[in-house]
């Protein structure tokens, strides 16, 4: 059997006196596409940050490849990860912001190219033509030459998508990645993802409130709702039969709305 | 009657050594604030300790004590630097620490989500310093080093302290040789003021030329 | 005791002296070149000693004896006059140049004044540079610290006199002469000198150490002022010859009285 | 010569009288820099061309030149068309004037580094001009520029000696003054040392903790 | 018959030498609301900034109410508007944005009530009320002390909603107003305008991509590309018979891939 490639065990994580998550353990297996979905504030975008190591956690232990994360082997016993522990760690995991961050005083395609140049030393012809080629993926390429602040809202989330992917990580963190796209271009967002996992062996996770696109994408759901795991499955299993009465309440609003799920 | 083109070939002469000063000065200053700033940042607290007491000691104590200490004070230890040497070398540690606070302010007016992406595409601490936080915060603080620059420019004029004849001190030597005070202080008033122009040019256009593209951002 | 300053100075073939910006005891050409009584004083007594050129540079008075004391420069000349406590920081050569105390007030001295003890009286006040000679006589003459104003420059204690910001200006008779020709004001009145003031003198001063130096440059000055070549420098910038010649190093540095 | 503590406690009230001039000269000509940096900020971004210009030019003169001079004309000069002002006045205006066009800088840098979204989401709410400045765009654009506003007023601090070119008994002209009195240079001038060195500590101290409190906004 | 409330005419907008609307007209009746679809980098953030004076226009002329919004009538001609009659012309319009654009250095509950307290000298205690009325609705009352950077995508959102809706404008502009919300909250926004239009008569704009949430909103839809207006139209016209070519392609993949529209 494989071994999962993200292991969480009983993490907690409070914000002041706010606990967000509370002993929450969960497993990614190598290859998986994983969506997590649940109302909002429910914790979704703090887990992904905890994977991103851009907040630490309070108590628990989190895994990638076997190897801790936030903690490392020293003396025989763990000790909390050092800088350059996660640098390394960070190696293996991408992602891709709700906001964007794009970096503003950069074009779009030196905003995809910096990356790949610098932590993997890709020469700058060869960067580009990638870049070129993942922005053309996501319809972006006339713009390359833009700088963020000319971009509407959907041309900055898939110039953000393009910047991430170039780097190829093991794993991939997508936070709401399709808000400001029309469904003409989450089905082009959904293309490229699919094409990508088809061409290399990358491990997705993704955050998103479009059903739609969770059951399109997804090979399971995970259903939060106060930093819990309420339910999760298969797609088809979880939109068309949910267990538990928290998911059922979630789910029957959409469907009641007459939102394919 | 006044020969006045020959006291006016003074107060240039005195222009010339200002120029010298400041140019050298600001060079110094620059390198030192960079140093600095980025050193108060440090995780290393040896580093940020250094830089904090280089910070603080040369915005605690005024100028005229650093440049008498660099001047009369360093021969006793072995070190004697020319008039000039030891100008530039106060003026610039001076300014330097003033301006250091300023790199540091600005680095920190850089947003977190900055910093996330960075973490994200997994580039290193000092990758993102150099690509992506300082050419952002550089906006930030070229204002603030024009205004350092231009008080650099002004706070030469001590430098008579150590018998290098600046503009002001040339302007101070007309004025009671010639009885006249309105010559030399209207000549080295507008002097000053070209110079600061200059200044202020080229910082604003180094400014309008790194801003480029920004306008969406910035207002 | 060899003299191996003087030695140095003659194989090196100029001297650093360090001179002030207050005519006439130095006066600065329109082009750049150095003259007054001072220099002028100090250039021919080098000479003779065989060093050929004086270089002179202009420094504030607070920064001549530690420029000495660093090696800066080798000798000061400008009018920095000699007071017990200075005697003890450098070493003096004789007298060079003398002055007594005069004041600037409105045409006609309106309020009469004749000494510094006059100022007490009824709270007038007075300009004098600070830290200099007048300053400390006016408040041994008991004028209270608010009435003594402090004044950076000539130029100014002549302007704020004629604001009638002050209600005078206290300098020596020679610096306030200067003043006075140039300024070219009517309204304006020198009274000299002031009564009860004492006379003072500079000299050359060394760095101390090079005692072997002061005490040739005091032979060859001593020839100077017998053959009357003494008088003939200093006394075209309205200094009086006979004054320098009347007292000596040892009476001045005595300690007060 | 030898450390005379009875020399000491003797010119002690003397120095304090000192220390009280420069302290007020510095606070008063603070907030005037404060006010009038903040007044050049908002008037050189007037829609009405020729006072954004005029302010511009007159703010760009004072920052270019010597303090050292500005003070002179204030005293010296203005009388002649009869504005006779008290020494501590003049001196307090001169500080307030000449940092006003540094701090006028500081305020412009913050002020550009305020989202543009910002001055849109305050459109959106149909805020006035004035509400948008005071409610929106000043709160976030102050606090990041706390730390280089407050290297100006050490600065300030600093430069009052300059004040006595025009009689404002401030320490340090207390200082030489008692000095040239006893003829003892070493406790004065140490004195003045300390004290300057004991109140930019004190000073830095304060305003790091202001820059603590008020420094960042996070967005 | 009423006149409408909104009426564009011929405006063009260019940024640089990049042509973004090019005589378009359209007019928007009093009490309507209106949704705004079409691909990404179409112009429809730009037509919303327009109407809310963010970007100034090339030519053409708005009028709002009859009364122009870009110019104002001066000795007998019209010359471009100054900023008080701008200022004055606002007081009908408010917007939510696309990021949200809140006011980082306030609480949620002083980033409502700033607005109707200076712009109508509503009383503090009264525009608190309203405020947590407001929050309540969309669901945020609980955070009302939390500051900006505490809340989640969704909260943000939220709170955007909640500040526009505050000062009760005639017009209402939305630009991607659910984008950070899940199915679950763009069912309860949809019923707080709902609300909303039935208590006041407000007029709404609406830019989504979300083709189910237009559908249940609008009155009517417009479709966007290139800048121009490609079809409009009754939702249930447009999403099941769309006439034009191009509308049929940007809504067949939609519904190919078994969206609800
Ligand atoms: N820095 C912070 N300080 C305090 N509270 C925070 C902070 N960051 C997040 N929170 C709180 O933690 C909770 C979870 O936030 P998170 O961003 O993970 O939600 P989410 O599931 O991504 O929601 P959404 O779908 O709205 O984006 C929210 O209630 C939020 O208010
Ligand atoms: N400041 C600017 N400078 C240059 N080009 C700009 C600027 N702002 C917008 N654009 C361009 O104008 C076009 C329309 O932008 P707009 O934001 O209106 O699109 P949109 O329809 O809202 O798209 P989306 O659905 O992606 O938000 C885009 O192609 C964009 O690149
Ligand atoms: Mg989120
Ligand atoms: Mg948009």
């Amino acid at each position: 059997m494989t071994e999962p490639i993200i292991k969480i065990d009983a993490i907690s994580k409070s914000f002041g006196n706010f606990q967000v998550l509370d002993g929450l353990s969960m497993q990614v297996m190598p290859r998986e596409k994983l969506a997590l979905i649940g109302p909002s504030g429910s914790g979704k975008t703090t887990i992904l940050r905890i994977l991103m190591t851009l907040e630490r956690i309070d108590a628990g232990h989190i895994a990638i490849e076997g190897e801790q994360l936030y903690h490392m082997p020293k003396n025989g016993g763990l000790v909390a990860a050092d800088e350059r522990h996660l640098t390394k760690m960070r190696q293996k995991i991408g992602m891709v912001f709700q906001l964007f961050n794009l970096f503003p005083h950069m074009s779009v395609i030196d905003n995809v190219t910096l990356a790949p140049m610098l932590t993997k030393g890709v020469a700058r012809a060869a960067a580009e033509k990638r870049a070129m080629e993942l922005l053309d993926m996501v319809g972006m390429s006339e713009k390359a030459k833009a700088m963020p602040a000319q971009l509407s809202g959907g041309q900055k989330q898939r110039v953000a998508i393009a910047r991430a992917l170039a780097l190829q990580p093991k794993i991939m963190l997508f936070d709401e990645v399709t808000s400001a796209l029309d469904p003409e271009l989450v089905e082009e967002v959904l293309n490229v993802l699919w094409k990508l996992c088809a061409e290399t062996d990358m491990t997705m996770l993704l955050v998103t409130h479009e059903m739609g696109f969770a059951h399109d994408f997804a090979d399971r759901v995970l259903f939060f709702d106060r930093g819990k795991i309420v339910e999760e499955g298969k797609p088809d299993e979880m939109f068309s039969n949910p267990k538990q009465e928290r998911t059922q309440t979630f789910l029957r609003k959409i469907i009641a709305a007459g939102h394919r799920v | 009657m006044t020969d006045w083109s020959g006291y006016l070939s003074l107060i240039l002469q005195g222009a010339v050594v200002t120029v010298q000063l400041t140019v050298m000065g600001s060079a110094l200053a620059l390198v030192m604030a960079f140093v600095a700033g980025l050193g108060r940042l440090s995780r290393f607290a040896g580093l940020r300790w250094l830089a904090t007491a280089y910070i603080e000691f040369f915005r605690g104590t005024s100028i005229f004590v650093q440049l008498f200490f660099a001047y009369f004070v360093l021969p006793f230890a072995g070190i004697s630097l020319t008039p000039l040497q030891a100008g530039v070398l106060a003026l610039g540690l001076n300014v330097g620490a003033y301006a250091a606070e300023v790199v540091r302010g600005a680095i920190l007016s850089i947003g977190k989500e900055q910093y996330e992406a960075c973490i994200a595409l997994n580039l290193s601490r000092w990758q993102c310093m150099r690509r992506i936080i300082v050419p952002q915060a550089l906006l930030v603080m070229l204002p603030t080093f024009g205004n350092n620059a231009i008080e650099l420019l002004k706070a030469t004029s001590v430098v008579s302290l150590i018998s290098l004849a600046d503009m002001t001190f040339q302007a101070n030597i007309v004025r009671s040789q010639t009885g006249n005070t309105l010559f030399p202080f209207a000549t080295i008033l507008i002097l000053y003021f070209a110079f600061a122009m200059i200044i202020t040019f080229s910082i604003r256009a180094l400014e309008r030329r790194m801003a480029r593209g920004l306008d969406g951002v910035r207002n | 005791q060899d003299n191996a300053k003087l030695e140095q100075l003659k194989a090196q073939g100029f001297a650093r002296v360090a001179i002030a910006n207050e005519p006439p005891y130095t006066a600065v050409g329109a082009d750049g070149k150095v003259s007054g009584a001072a220099p002028d004083v100090a250039r021919e007594v080098f000479k003779r000693l065989g060093v050929p050129d004086i270089v002179a540079s202009i420094s504030e008075y607070g920064a001549m004896i530690p420029g000495l004391q660093a090696g800066r420069h080798d000798v000061v000349t400008a009018g920095l006059f000699m007071k017990p406590e200075r005697c003890a920081a450098v070493v003096y050569s004789e007298p060079v140049l003398c002055d007594a105390e005069a004041l600037l007030v409105k045409k006609g001295n309106p309020k009469g004044f004749k000494s510094y003890a006059d100022f007490a009286k009824d709270g007038a006040t007075v300009g004098a540079p600070g830290g200099g000679t007048e300053e400390k006589l006016a408040l041994d003459a008991g004028v209270p610290r608010a009435q003594v104003i402090v004044v950076p420059d000539g130029q100014s204690g002549l302007k704020m006199v004629q604001d009638g910001r002050i209600d005078a200006y206290s300098l020596p008779v020679l610096s306030i002469n200067d003043l006075m020709k140039k300024a070219a004001d009517e309204n304006l009145e020198v009274i000299a000198p002031v009564e009860g003031a004492p006379v003072y003198c500079d000299g050359a001063a060394f760095k101390k150490g090079d005692e072997a130096l002061r005490d040739a440059f005091n032979v060859e000055l001593a020839k100077m002022k017998e053959s009357g070549e003494f008088a003939k420098i200093i006394e075209p910038y309205g200094f009086s010859a006979a004054a320098a010649m009347s007292t000596t190093t040892a009476k001045l540095c005595a300690p007060a009285q | 010569m030898e450390w005379d503590w009875n020399f000491v406690w003797q010119i002690m009230p003397t120095l304090i009288e000192g220390v009280k001039i420069t302290i007020l000269a510095t606070l008063l000509g603070s907030v005037l820099a404060a006010v009038v940096g903040l007044g050049i900020a908002l008037g050189r971004r007037s829609p009405n061309r020729i006072l954004a210009r005029g302010i511009g030019f007159v703010a760009e003169f004072i920052r270019g030149t010597p303090l050292l001079v500005q003070l002179y004309f204030i005293f010296y000069v203005l009388p002649d068309i009869g504005i006779l002002l008290s020494p501590l006045v003049a001196g307090v205006i001169g500080l307030g004037l000449h940092y006003g066009t540094y701090t006028a800088e500081v305020y412009r840098a913050g002020i550009d580094n305020v989202p543009r979204g910002q001055w849109e989401a305050a459109k959106a709410c149909n805020l006035s001009a004035r509400q948008t400045w005071t409610r929106v765009i000043l709160p976030q654009a102050i606090p990041p520029m706390i730390p280089a506003l407050a290297n100006y007023f050490i600065a300030m601090f600093k430069e009052t000696p300059l004040l006595s070119a025009i009689t404002v008994l401030e320490l340090m002209n207390q200082a030489k003054s008692v000095a040239n009195t006893y003829y003892r240079y070493i406790e004065p001038i140490t004195l003045v040392g300390a004290f300057f060195l004991a109140i930019s500590l004190v000073a830095v101290v304060l305003l790091r903790w202001l820059e603590h409190r008020y420094g960042r906004v996070e967005r």
